[in-house]
């Protein structure tokens, strides 16, 4: 449906909050990725065949309610994601606050029937605290929820993504109505400036300061166009912060980008999404088609002076493409390989013309600094870091998932409080920030405030969000030779330093985990880090070493003990570990039965023993032992 | 006039050029190897790599290359220092560990007192240093016939679908856009790239070409894809290019003959 | 190889004929033929006036694409840092034991492709195998045969 | 520009000596490939005496057009016009030798040298061309203009007549009459 002015869009949206504000009851169906992957689909299909057959007032779509007689009913969708994945499907009621996990579709019925109809909650499907084991209610009673701020990630979970009436609804498109009919560019412009918001993609830019050097850039040669570019690019390993956004509000990318280009005279944006977020690719795409069909993207907007449209770029599964030079010849049709950017990108990028690059999250949170204004924004967070951040908590935490929290929150607080501590109880040991171009901290930097200065002074760094948690069964040479191995599969191969050195890393690693070599394999690993660090062509190249360098600094004794003992602590590497069945083994031929290879012999209710030579320190027997008799030396 | 620091010393520049062409312009040495005055810079070998500060930087400093940082005012560079020269020499023992048995790798890495790689050599060494030289003078000459393939430790430079990522299906001529002017392989420091060239004919990337001769003295000329497409390129008849430089300069002084002796008798 | 290239004329024409659309175009071909056909590479060339050795050079540079015929089934396990703390080795290691395939292999029957791929995003779940669309979370050693549906070889 | 030296070159004159061509070889020694100081050794001529008859003798040498093909072929930028000499110079170091610029002179005054690895062409030595230096009866003059009667013409007329057809499909070479 064509919006054909500011007003009209003003009218849409005091109608559809209107709508919105009566409902109620919202029933929302994680569609997340994780979620559809644990068969939220199915979930959503039960429940819309379970409402109508019973006699409940349920609408699939917000603008339907408007047909009844007075307000109310219930609406049931499927949403972005909750940040919960690790439970999923997740099903969360509103306004009771009600969040079912692991959802099937045979429980359908039970929701409809009993919680719907009746307003009794199911409690077997609730979320059990893991060390109390007490079932929660909903969000206000759990930790993962209840310590976060939600801004960036304000509307997943709570909205379709498909449905722009939904992010009409909550605000959507505000911004940009208040920028066409109110704001000027240049005041939109220093809005974005006094934010002091920083790019969410690692580096922590300044995004106004970037903006400006661009819009300078262009204004040097006028003939040139201003590209607007989404990093979509989402490479770390272990972070789905911009998926989530992208899967999960996939407009508020597109209104903060119409933003950016409002704010710098831009026509043209590019969104870059890798291409192994195909969820993410369709919802976008729709959103695209469906803003076009609004008058929200294309020749004149609002019937106002402004036209923007953009197009989506799939990437072709290169980690370097994170990197704006690299990913911005990707755009231009030509293999990822990035170029010195002693030019910045603001001055020639895509196309040789000047070009604003931000990521997913920087982009999205631009509607939200235009409508809530810049000292809103400011006041979050930390002086120099303002805001809030999303994370992705994962690895060996009890609560895994995607969480945002305000800018200067302590690691302790995200890991223990919101991610309910280390699984099985067992010891922390590091939490790994920003990628492979981040670094581990250990437990003695647990109470560092989480903002981008705090994190690189400890020789890690902020990155794009992901968070990986790692505990005493985790082995920090491993993890350092397969941040290494990952980047010698992603590094584009044109310089040097990179392409050989990484190469000489990994096999350096190798042999500390065989246990191999002495102490100047140590100095050779660090000369080698020092050269890729300063002479590498690009930023992927020089923070690569971080990996090593990190843990080379903080868990040197670990290395040691690798080099020296040829005994790896964490039971990890698979050439110094041994697995051993001891006296509290029941016989129960749970390990027997797992064993892939056959290597364990045993008859019932006989100790069971593994046959070294057969073993291929799978892990398996350990994993299925219920008697934690298989001893890993 | 631009100026900024040299090794502690004023110098002067023109807008546009890079440091590595300051530095030679006034005699400074920097080392480089995938660098040609004539081509694109590329930044791929950092053997070149300096280091530049800025007064008000307050001590903060980075590296860079040379041959792509462009010169300004009064930015303070420095060529040499004892962590350019570790470096440096780690920039060639991890190409001397690829390419060992290379003499160009060898010589390079005497000059940087390394009798022999410290790391360990590559399991199946050839002599490419990927200085991507070969790629950008094919670009250069405008035939486009090489370029890299795959990447990082995999990467390697040919013609398009080339063995060994896969087979070429049958009937697919190799190197089908190489005019056989042999640049890659003048170009390349290594001698990785092999050719045969003849009277009888050119071998390049697996693909054999005839040479075209002068049709008035018989001297090789180049391939036939050559002077197609420098005929292309120039814009020029290819009737042109069937003479040598030799037979040419006969013709000119025939017609100038001709023209002087037509004067002489009108 | 023979194949039916009628398809990729209507790929083509999705796109506009510059340089620019070529990673797409790509992607396109990929997903429509499960590989890259050279026929179709040099037609790609030909049509967006770009040099076979750049169409090359993008077909070989980025993992999505694949210049042989993949397998009818992609097992895909993930080495995100999330499922490799959480012992994805374990889990590449046994499917390759099952499928008798290293990593970038694909069978002689093009049942399987093995590929051990970078973060699919779903780190909660980790260790994760994908096997052709259907996402499998914790997935464990001795459960893999299950999620693979092979038999013991 | 009017007071600018050119090479005149005037074939009624030329006896046929080949001093110019001697004098050349020795103005260019041979450089070895990688070899910073020249040899002892001449090197090749970049001038040319052609006999036509007994009496008729035709010096030819780079006109160093106005609008140079050699140049305008050249994809890296190695032919650069001296403007203190008038010269188009081969800058050595900039040139990957295709020969593109071998062939593009209609008049075969660029010349491959394998033994150098070079391209080479007339340089007029930098401002003070040898062979006119040797030429015993001034068929070769490096000068404002002409200076013995008959005015003898300047070659750049000759030239742009004669290999019209060649000139003519050479749009970027067009040699004028200055």
């Amino acid at each position: 449906m064509l919006i054909e002015s500011v007003a009209a869009l003003r009218a849409r949206q005091a109608e559809l909050s209107e709508l919105w504000a009566g409902l109620e009851r919202r029933v929302l169906v994680c569609a997340g990725t994780g979620c559809v992957a644990g068969g939220a689909l199915e979930v959503h299909a039960a429940l819309t065949q379970a409402t109508e057959e019973s006699a409940l007032d349920v609408s699939l779509e917000l603008s339907s309610c408007a047909d009844r007689d007075g307000p109310g009913g219930t609406l049931l969708v499927e949403s972005g994601c909750h940040g919960f994945c690790e439970l999923g499907p997740l099903v969360h009621i509103l306004p009771d606050d009600i969040l079912y996990t692991r959802v099937r579709p045979k429980d359908a019925a039970a929701i409809v029937e009993k919680t719907l109809g009746a307003g009794e909650v199911i409690d077997r499907l609730l979320y059990k605290d893991p060390v109390s084991k007490e079932p929660r209610q909903g969000h206000g009673e759990m930790g993962f929820y209840a310590h976060q701020k939600r801004v960036v990630l304000a509307r997943c979970g709570e909205v379709s993504p498909a449905s722009l009436d939904s992010y009409l609804a909550t605000g959507g498109f505000c911004a940009l109505a208040t920028a066409l009919d109110t704001l000027t560019p240049e005041e939109v412009l220093r809005e974005v400036e006094q934010s002091g918001l920083r790019g969410r993609g690692g580096g922590g830019f300044s995004t106004g300061r970037k903006w400006r050097s661009a819009l300078r850039a262009r204004e040097a040669r006028p003939d040139s166009r201003l590209h607007v570019i989404c990093n979509g690019d989402e490479g770390d390993p272990g972070a789905f912060m911009d998926r989530s956004i992208m899967e999960g509000d996939p407009f508020a990318v597109l209104e903060g980008m119409a933003l950016g280009a409002f704010a710098l005279g831009s026509t043209r944006g590019y969104i870059y999404v890798r291409h192994e977020y195909p969820l993410a690719v369709r919802r976008l795409e729709r959103a695209i088609a469906v803003l076009r069909d609004a008058g929200l993207l294309g020749e004149r907007i609002l019937g106002c002076d402004f036209s923007f449209d953009l197009e989506l770029t799939r990437g072709g599964g290169a980690f370097v493409c994170g990197e704006s030079s690299a990913l911005m010849r990707s755009i231009e049709g030509k293999p990822g390989e990035p170029r010195a950017k002693y030019t910045h990108s603001t001055d020639r990028g895509l196309f040789d013309e000047p070009t604003v690059l931000n990521n997913v999250e920087t982009w999205a949170l631009v509607p939200y600094i235009v409508d809530h204004g810049a000292a809103h924004f400011a006041a979050i967070g930390t002086e120099r870091s303002p805001g809030t951040k999303a994370f992705s908590l994962v690895g060996k935490v009890n609560n895994t998932g995607l969480v945002e929290v305000p800018m200067g929150t302590t690691l302790r607080r995200i890991i223990f409080e919101i991610g309910g501590g280390i699984q099985k109880g067992r010891a922390f040991k590091a939490v790994q920030t920003g990628g492979p171009s981040g670094g581990c901290l250990p437990a003695e930097k647990l109470d560092l405030p989480v903002d981008f200065d705090t994190l690189t002074a400890a020789g890690s760094m902020m990155g794009s969000g992901g968070m990986i948690v790692m505990d005493e069964r985790t082995c920090m040479v491993d993890v350092a030779k397969y941040f290494i191995d990952f980047l010698m599969g992603e590094s584009c191969g044109k310089c040097v330093p990179c392409r050989e050195g990484l190469g000489q890393l990994s096999s350096l690693l190798a042999q500390v985990t065989r246990g191999e070599g002495s102490e100047s394999l140590l100095s050779k690993v660090e000369s080698l880090a020092e050269t890729m660090e300063l002479a590498s062509l690009c930023a992927l190249g020089r923070s690569a070493p971080n990996p090593v360098l990190s843990t080379l600094a903080y868990f040197r004794d670990e290395y040691l003990q690798h080099i020296e003992k040829q005994r790896c602590p964490a039971g990890v590497c698979k050439a110094l570990v041994t697995y051993r069945i001891t006296e509290a083994c029941t016989g129960c031929e749970a390990c027997r039965k797992a064993c892939p290879v056959g290597a364990i012999t045993g008859e019932k209710k006989v100790l069971h023993v593994i046959d070294d030579a057969l073993c291929t320190r799978c892990g398996a027997c350990e994993a299925v032992c219920a008697f934690d008799a298989v001893l890993v030396e | 006039m631009h100026s900024m620091q040299l090794n502690g010393r004023l110098v002067n520049f023109e807008a546009g050029q890079t440091l590595l062409e300051v530095a030679r312009a006034n005699e400074v040495p920097i080392p480089t190897l995938c660098h040609h005055p004539g081509l694109e810079s590329h930044g791929g070998c950092r053997l070149c790599v300096v280091e530049v500060t800025r007064a008000e930087w307050d001590g903060w400093w980075r590296m860079v290359s040379a041959c792509e940082f462009p010169a300004a005012d009064d930015l303070i560079v420095a060529t040499e220092s004892e962590r350019l020269s570790r470096t440096r020499r780690n920039v060639v023992d991890l190409l001397l560990a690829r390419c060992p048995e290379t003499p160009f790798t060898v010589a390079l890495g005497r000059d940087f007192g390394l009798a022999k790689s410290s790391l360990a050599p590559r399991a199946e060494p050839d002599d490419c240093i990927l200085c991507g030289l070969c790629v950008r003078v094919c670009a250069a000459v405008g035939a486009h016939a090489i370029a890299g393939a795959d990447r990082g430790v995999h990467k390697q430079v040919g013609p398009p679908y080339a063995p060994p990522s896969f087979e070429r299906p049958p009937g697919l001529a190799p190197a089908g856009d190489c005019i056989g002017c042999l640049c890659c392989a003048e170009i390349c420091p290594t001698g990785h790239i092999r050719y045969e060239n003849n009277a009888q004919g050119r071998e390049i990337w697996g693909r054999s070409f005839r040479v075209v001769e002068c049709a008035s003295c018989g001297a090789p000329l180049g391939t036939p894809e050559q002077l197609d497409h420098f005929a292309a390129r120039s814009g020029l008849s290819r009737d042109y290019f069937e003479r040598c430089d030799a037979c040419s300069k006969l013709d000119t002084a025939r017609a100038f003959d001709q023209q002087v002796m037509g004067e002489g008798t009108s | 190889m023979n194949h039916d290239f009628s398809e990729l004329e209507g790929i083509l024409a999705r796109y506009p004929k510059a340089p620019a659309s070529l990673v797409m175009l790509l992607q396109d071909i990929q997903e429509a033929y499960n590989y890259l056909p050279c026929e179709a590479l040099q037609q790609v060339a030909d049509e967006l006036k770009v040099p076979h050795s750049q169409v090359f050079s993008v077909a070989t540079f980025y993992k999505v694409f694949s210049l042989t015929p993949k397998g009818r089934t992609i097992v895909r396990v993930c080495k995100g840092t999330a499922c490799h703390v959480r012992g994805a080795q374990l889990i590449t290691d046994e499917c390759e034991r099952l499928l008798g395939l290293r990593p970038g292999e694909t069978a002689d029957d093009l049942e399987f492709t093995l590929e051990v791929v970078n973060c699919v995003g779903a780190c909660a779940m980790a260790p994760v195998v994908v096997v052709g669309e259907k996402y499998h979370g914790a997935v464990k050693p001795n459960r893999v045969r299950k999620v693979l549906g092979v038999k013991r070889c | 520009m009017s007071e600018a030296k050119r090479l005149f070159v005037t074939p009624g004159r030329c006896i046929g000596c080949r001093g110019c061509e001697i004098a050349c070889a020795f103005a260019h020694p041979v450089r070895r490939p990688g070899g910073h100081r020249p040899s002892d050794q001449p090197g090749k001529s970049r001038i040319r005496t052609f006999p036509m008859s007994a009496e008729r003798h035709v010096p030819v040498v780079c006109l160093q057009c106005e609008e140079a093909a050699c140049q305008a072929v050249c994809p890296t930028g190695a032919l650069q016009r001296n403007e203190a000499s008038g010269a188009i110079e081969v800058l050595t170091e900039r040139c990957v030798r295709c020969m593109m610029c071998v062939v593009a002179c209609p008049f075969g005054n660029v010349h491959d040298e394998p033994a150098m690895r070079e391209i080479v062409k007339c340089d007029l030595c930098g401002g003070d061309p040898a062979c006119a230096k040797f030429c015993p009866t001034a068929a070769l003059e490096y000068a404002v203009r002409p200076t013995r009667n008959p005015p003898p013409k300047p070659l750049h007329s000759v030239a742009g007549g004669t290999r019209g057809q060649m000139a003519g499909a050479v749009s970027t070479t067009g040699p004028s009459v200055r």
